[in-house]
C-alpha cells in the first residue's frame, strides 16, 4: 500500500491547515489558512507536527516513520475501513434524524470525525480496552458494540446500554475527562496482570483544560501504563474554540510530563490507523503512555441541542468539508483501483438497511420498568433503597386499588 | 414599570443590570460568551460588555471557581455559571475548602463576593448529570449561602443581592422553569434574600418548598383546595440560612408539615426542616413532618424521572397521610 | 485468639488479612508506602506485600480515585487512604459522579468494590483541614456505603467487609480513636456491616452515635448513670444505610433520643435520623430528637476544638433537655 | 558583582547533582551522584537545565541571561541577602524548638530552603502579590509579614493570623496546590486592571501533580496572566521522592502549556533572585505565565510530626548539607571581602534577639475567645449562626449560674 506514495513532493495538502501552529487563531480564520497553506503545501516541512497518510485528494504520501504500521493493508481492509466510515455516518444521521423525530431526547454527532474514531478503532486489538467520551459512535461500531445499544442513554431509557465486558468498550462519560484516569487505572492494572494489552482513552479538545486530564497524565507517566490518550481535537468544545483552552498545540502537552505526543491528521484514517498502532504497540512494549492529538472537524452541532451559527461561520464547515475523511477515502479507493462501482453500490444498500434497523429498534426499545428505579443503584443492596422500593410498590398499588389516576 | 419575562430573561437582565452598575462584576464560565449559555441565560451580555467582563473559560470547573476566588480577592465579584448541577463536583474542592472558608481563615480580612450560578434539576428529560439537585452538598457547608428562585422576580432580585453580598452565593436556578413567565419590576423594593414567604395561605397543612417544587406545591394546594383542604404554601427562597422561623410560624398555625424537594429525601433539606421544626413546635405538630423527594437512586434516565420526581399526587398522597394522623 | 490492639493497629491487621488472602486486593494513597501511612495504619505493608500491592502514588485525589476506579473496573480491590478528612473534596468529583454511580449506569453489569479510608474527626490539635467531619456529604450520595468503626474490632471486621463489598464503601476511622486499644479476634463472626448495635442497654433515653462519639456516649450514660438515669447507647456503624430499625426498637423503648456527630448539625446525619426516627415513632417520643454535634462554622483552630466538639457537658446538656420534656 | 565569575572552567560545582536528569532516580542515589558531577563539573553542558550564579564555594560565575537581573547588586544587598536568611532559619529553628516544648501544635521547617525563598521573596516588588504554601516562612519574611504572625495557626489560635493585603501575602493555604488558581484569578484581575504588578504563586514537587496545578497553568496561559509559578522541588512530598510525581524535570511541565520554564539552583540565593526577577518582568511586560523549579532540599522534616528516618537515608542529607544556601553566600562575602567578622557577629546577636522576641510573643499570645466561633463564618452574617450563637451563649451561661463544672 506505498505505491501511491511515490509522487512526494506534489502540492496535494489542504487539509493540514493549522498543524504546526501555535493554536492560538484556530478557527476564527480557517478558510484563508486553507488557502494560504494549499498554496504553500509543497514545503512540508511547514507543518511539521502533522502525520498523514492520505492527501485529502486521496493520494496516498509516504511517512518514514509511520507507514510501517499500515504496510500490510489489503485492499479488502482498506475498503473495510471505507465501509465502517460510511455505516457510521449513516448510523449517526439515523440517530440525528430519530432525535427531530422525537425518538431521542438528544444526539451528539460525530460528523466528520469519523476517520479519527475508525482509524483508531480499527488500530485496537480484541484484548484491549476503550474508554469513550460520548461521542465515539465510530469506535464502538469498531468495538462491536450493536449502534442501537449506544441510543439508549439518548433517548432516555438507560445511562448507558450496554456491558463494557461484553466488548472492552466503558461506558459513555459524560463527566468530562474522569474517564482518563479510569483507562490509567485499567492500565496500571493491565501492567499488574503482565498483560499486553492496551488502554485508549478518548477526550476532546475541551477536555484537555480537565484537572483529571492532567493527573491521568502524571499517573500514567510514573507508573509507565500503557495506555493511549487519544484527543480528537475537533476544534470546538461546544460554542469554544481550541484557543480558549490552550495556546499550543495540544499534542505538546504530553512532553511536559515526560511521554510522547503525536499530532495526526484526524480526518485521514489511514494516518490515524497508523499512528494508533504505534502508541498501542508501544504501550504493549512497556514504553508507557502516548497522547495523539487527532486534528480534525466537528461537521454538526455540539448536540441536537446546539446551535452552531450563534459562534461560528459556514466557511470554516465548507473549508473542513473538503477535508472530508469519507471523501478522502473514497478517491483513493477509486484512483487506485482497490474499489468499483459494485462496492459503493451495495454498501449504499448496507447503509439503507442499517438505517432501518436503527429506525425499527429504536421505535421498538421499550421504557424502563419503573421498579428500575431502584435496581441498580447498589450491587450488594441497601436497606433505604428497600424501604423506598416497598412504599413505592406500596403507592403504584394505592392507584390500581382506586382504580383512579 | 414591571414587565412580564420568562425566568431566564429574568437573570439575564439582573447579571446586565449589575455589569452595567459594577464596573467589579464579571460573568464567566462554560460558553457564556458568545453563545450566551446553553441556556441564553447569558444571552448578549459579552457583545453588549466585552470579552474582559463576560469571559469563555476554559473547560475546567476547579479553574473557573479557583480563578473567581483569585478575582475576587482582587476585588471583582465574579458570577460563574456551572453549566449543569452534575458539572459542579470538579468545583467542589475549590467551593468547599476554600470559597466557603477564606472570610473565616482570614478572621474577617478577607470577603469573596462570588455568586455560584447552577442550572438544577430534572423535568427537561436531559441524559445522566443534567438533573441533579446537590443544593444539600452546600448547605452543609459553613461559610456558603445557598438560594433558590422559584419565578422570574425572585429570580431578578435574589440576584442582585445574591451579587451583592459579600458572601459566597450558591445560586441554583430551576432550570425547567427558566421558560415559565411572570412580572419582574426593576424599582420594586424586593424581600430580603433568605426570608421565606408565603405563597398561599391556608388553615390545615403547611407545604415548604423552594426553586422548582413551588410551582407543583401551588399545583397541589389548588388540587387539595377542590377536596376542602386548606394548604398553606411557603416558598422558601434560601436552602443556607433556612428561615425556621416563617416555617415555625406557619407550623403553629396549621400543625402539619410536608417539605418537598427534587433532591433525594435521605440527607436533604427535608431532614433538616424536619428535624428542626420537630424541635421548635413539638407540641403543635399533630402529625410528624412529612417529606417528599426523590429516592436514594442516582437520578434515572428520562424516560424514570416522572417516577422519581414529587409530583402531583405523590404530594398529595404526602397531605393525605400527613392528614390522616 | 483475640488479642488487645489499637485502632490503628486493627485496621493494619486488617488490610494485611485482606492482601494476603486476596491477590485483588491494593493499598493505595499518599505515603502509605514506606512511611506506613501518617497514621502508621498501612505500616510494614510494602515491606511484606511490595510496591505493586501497596501503592505510593502521586498527590491527586481526583487521581488516586479514579486510577482505583479504573483498578476496580480491571478486577481489583483497591483500597485508597485519603490522608485526612479535608483533603477528600478533590477526589469528590470521582467519587460522587463516577464511583457512586457506574454500578446503575451499567445496569448491575459493573461492580465497583472500592473502598475508601478515610482518618476524620478533630480532637487531636490539629491544623485547619485535618479534624473535619464530613460523611453526610457521602450518605445523601445515592451508590455510596458510608460506615465508621468506634472500636478495634469493629475496626478489623468492618474493614473486612468493606473490602469484600461489592459496593464502594467510605470508611471513615476516628483518628482521635487510633491509640484506643480493644480486643480483636480474628475468627470471630462479624456482625453485618450495617448494622447498629446497642453497646449499653438503657430504659430513660437513647443516645445514638458512632465512630469517635461512642466513646464519649459512653461516658455520658456513666455519668448519668450516677445521676440515676438509664441512658441507651446505640453505636449506628453505618451512617449509609442508617439502621433505623434499630434506632426505632430502642427509641420504642426509651422515648427520648439524642444524636450525637462531631459534624455540623445542620445537614448532618443528627437530621436525617431525627425526621425518620420522627416519622417513624411519633406517637412514642416524649420529647424531639435532640442533636448534639458541630456548629455552623468552619472547624475551628485547635484551642477552640474543645468549645466546638461535642462533650460530655454538651450531650448531658441535651440529655437534660430531652427528659425535661 | 560580576567580577568573580571568570574563572569559568574550573571544577566548582558539588551542589547541581541532579539538574538536567530524568528525575527517575531523585533521592536514593542522591550521595553518588552527587561524587561523579563533582567531577565532571567542568562539564558546564551536562546541566543544561540549571540556572546557578553562585557555586557551592560561593564563586560567583557567569550567565548571559540571567546576570543582567543582579548586575546592579550591591555589597549591602548581598549582605542584606544574608541577613534575611540567617534571620529566617533562626526564626524556623526557634519554631520547631518551640514545637517541641509543646507552645505550637505543629511546625513545617523551611531548612534547606531559605535561598530559594529569600532570592524569589526579594525579587518581588511590593506592588506584586505572593500566593505561598504552609512553608513560605521566607517569603513571609520578605514581604514583611511579622514572623509572630505566621505561629498562631501552628498553635492552633487561629487559621491565618495576618492580613492578606497589609502586605500582598496571602493566607498559608494547606489544600495543595489550591492557592495557584487564586494567584492565576488574581493575575488575570491584575491585567484587568492595567497594573503592571505580577503575582506569584509558590507550590512544592508534590503540588505538582494536584489538577489544580495543571488548571492553572491552563488558565494562565490562554488568558496570558501575569503570574510566575514557583516551584520548590526540595525532592520530596512528606516520605514520596519527586519520581513519584513525574518522570521528567518538573520545569519541563510549562512547555507542554505554552511557557517557558526554568530550573534554577534552589540553594543559590543569586540564581533564585535573577530568575525570578526575569519571570516577574516578563509578567509585567504582558509575556504571560513562567515556570520556575527551584531544585533544593527539605533538609528537616516534612513537619514536625514526621519521621524522615522512614523513608530516607542521612547521606542525602549530607550531600546537601554541603551545598547549604546560607554557607554558600557566607563564602561568597567572605572572599568578595564584602561582610567582615563584625557583620557576622552583629547579624548573631540580631538573630538571638528575633528568637527571643518569638519565644516570649508566642508564649504570651493569648487563646481565642469561645465566640469567635461564630465570628467570622459569614461576611453578611446567618441566621443559624446566631442561633446558635445564643444557644452556645445560654449554655456556657448555664455552668456560671451553675457555678459548676
Ligand atoms: C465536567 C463537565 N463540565 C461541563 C460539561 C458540559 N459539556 C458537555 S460537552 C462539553 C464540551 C466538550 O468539548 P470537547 O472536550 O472538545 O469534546 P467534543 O464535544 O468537542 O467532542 C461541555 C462543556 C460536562 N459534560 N462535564
Ligand atoms: C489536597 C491535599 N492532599 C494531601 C495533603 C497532605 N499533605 C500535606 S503536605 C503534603 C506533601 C506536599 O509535598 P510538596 O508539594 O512537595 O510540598 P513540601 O511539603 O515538600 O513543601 C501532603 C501530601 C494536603 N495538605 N492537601
Ligand atoms: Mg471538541
Ligand atoms: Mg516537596
Amino acid at each position: 500500500m506505498t505505491v501511491e506514495s511515490s509522487a512526494a513532493r506534489k502540492p496535494r495538502r489542504t487539509a493540514a491547515g493549522k498543524a504546526g501552529t501555535t493554536g492560538s487563531k484556530t478557527g476564527a480564520t480557517g478558510t484563508k489558512r486553507t488557502t494560504r497553506t494549499t498554496r504553500s503545501a509543497a514545503k512540508k516541512s511547514a507543518e511539521p507536527g502533522l502525520v498523514q497518510l492520505l492527501t485529502p485528494e486521496g493520494e496516498r504520501v509516504e511517512n518514514a516513520e509511520y507507514d510501517a504500521y499500515v504496510a500490510g493493508i489489503t485492499p479488502e481492509e482498506l475498503r473495510g475501513l471505507y465501509r465502517d466510515m460510511v455505516l457510521t455516518r449513516r448510523f449517526d444521521a439515523e440517530a440525528t434524524a430519530l432525535q427531530r423525530q422525537g425518538e431521542l431526547g438528544l444526539w451528539a454527532s460525530l460528523l466528520g470525525q469519523e476517520a479519527a474514531q475508525i482509524g483508531s478503532g480499527r488500530a485496537t486489538r480484541e484484548d484491549d480496552y476503550v474508554f469513550p467520551t460520548y461521542r465515539e459512535h465510530g469506535v464502538a461500531w469498531c468495538r462491536g458494540v450493536d449502534p442501537t445499544n449506544l441510543l439508549g442513554m439518548f433517548r432516555g431509557v438507560n445511562n448507558g446500554g450496554w456491558d463494557p465486558n461484553s466488548n472492552n468498550f466503558h461506558l459513555y462519560t459524560i463527566v468530562i475527562g474522569s474517564q482518563a484516569l479510569h483507562a490509567t487505572g485499567y492500565a496500571m492494572g493491565v501492567a499488574k496482570d503482565g498483560a499486553d494489552s492496551a488502554v485508549i482513552a478518548y477526550f476532546g479538545d475541551g477536555a484537555s483544560s480537565q484537572g483529571d486530564v492532567a493527573e491521568s497524565f502524571t499517573f500514567s507517566a510514573v507508573y509507565n501504563a500503557p495506555v493511549v490518550f487519544f484527543c480528537q481535537n475537533n476544534q470546538w468544545a461546544i460554542s469554544e474554540p481550541t484557543e480558549k483552552q490552550t495556546r499550543v498545540p495540544l499534542y505538546q502537552r504530553a512532553q511536559g510530563y515526560g511521554f510522547p505526543g503525536v499530532r495526526v491528521d484526524g480526518n485521514d484514517v489511514l494516518a490515524c490507523l497508523a499512528v494508533t498502532k504505534w502508541a498501542l504497540e508501544r504501550a504493549r512494549r512497556g514504553e508507557g503512555p502516548t497522547l495523539v492529538e487527532a486534528y480534525t472537524y466537528r461537521m454538526g452541532a455540539h448536540t441536537t441541542s446546539d446551535d452552531p451559527s450563534r459562534y461560528r461561520g459556514d466557511e470554516e464547515r465548507l473549508a473542513w468539508e473538503a477535508k472530508d475523511p469519507i471523501l478522502r477515502l473514497r478517491r483513493h479507493l477509486e484512483s487506485s483501483g482497490h474499489a468499483d462501482e459494485g462496492f459503493f453500490a451495495e454498501l449504499e444498500a448496507e447503509s439503507e438497511t442499517l438505517g432501518k434497523r436503527v429506525r425499527e429498534a429504536v421505535r421498538a426499545m421499550p421504557d424502563p420498568d419503573h421498579f428500575a428505579l431502584f435496581e441498580h443503584a447498589y450491587a450488594d443492596g441497601h436497606a433505604l433503597v428497600d424501604e423506598e422500593r416497598a412504599q413505592f410498590a406500596a403507592y403504584q398499588a394505592s392507584f390500581a386499588e382506586e382504580g383512579g389516576h | 414599570m414591571a414587565e412580564k419575562m420568562a425566568m431566564a430573561k429574568a437573570i439575564n437582565e439582573s447579571l446586565r443590570r449589575a455589569l452595567d452598575t459594577d464596573p467589579k462584576v464579571l460573568v464567566m464560565g462554560e460558553d457564556v460568551g458568545k453563545l450566551g449559555g446553553v441556556f441564553r441565560v447569558t444571552d448578549g451580555l459579552q457583545k453588549d460588555f466585552g470579552e474582559s467582563r463576560v469571559i469563555d473559560t476554559p473547560l475546567a470547573e476547579s479553574g473557573i471557581v479557583g480563578t473567581a476566588i483569585g478575582l475576587a480577592l482582587r476585588g471583582y465579584r465574579p458570577v460563574v455559571e456551572i453549566q449543569f448541577d452534575g458539572f459542579v463536583f470538579p468545583a467542589y474542592d475549590q467551593i468547599v475548602t476554600q470559597l466557603a472558608k477564606m472570610h473565616a481563615r482570614s478572621l474577617g480580612k478577607v470577603k469573596l463576593p462570588v455568586v455560584i450560578r447552577i442550572p438544577y434539576g430534572g423535568g427537561i428529560g436531559a441524559v445522566e448529570h443534567h438533573s441533579e439537585s446537590p443544593e444539600a452538598l452546600f448547605a452543609h457547608v459553613a461559610g456558603l449561602k445557598v438560594v433558590s428562585p422559584s419565578n422570574s422576580s425572585d429570580a431578578y432580585w435574589m440576584m442582585q443581592q445574591a451579587i451583592q453580598s459579600d458572601d459566597p452565593v450558591i445560586y441554583f436556578e430551576p432550570k425547567r422553569r427558566y421558560w415559565d413567565k411572570g412580572e419582574v419590576d426593576p424599582e420594586a423594593i424586593p424581600a430580603p434574600l433568605h426570608k421565606a414567604r408565603v405563597v398561599r395561605e391556608g388553615t390545615d397543612l403547611t407545604l415548604a418548598a423552594y426553586g422548582p417544587m413551588v410551582k407543583l406545591c401551588r399545583e397541589v394546594a389548588d388540587a387539595a383546595a377542590e377536596e376542602g383542604k386548606s394548604l398553606e404554601v411557603l416558598d422558601l427562597r434560601s436552602v443556607s440560612p433556612l428561615d425556621f422561623d416563617a416555617v415555625q410560624a406557619s407550623v403553629e398555625k396549621t400543625r402539619r408539615l410536608v417539605v418537598v424537594h427534587e433532591a433525594p429525601v435521605f440527607f436533604g433539606s427535608g431532614a433538616e426542616i424536619a428535624a428542626r421544626i420537630t424541635e421548635r413546635c413539638f407540641y403543635h405538630l399533630e402529625a410528624p413532618v412529612l417529606r417528599v423527594g426523590g429516592y436514594h437512586a442516582p437520578y434515572p434516565p428520562a424516560r424514570l424521572e416522572e417516577e422519581y420526581l414529587p409530583d402531583l399526587d405523590r404530594v398529595l398522597d404526602a397531605v393525605d397521610r400527613s392528614l390522616a394522623y
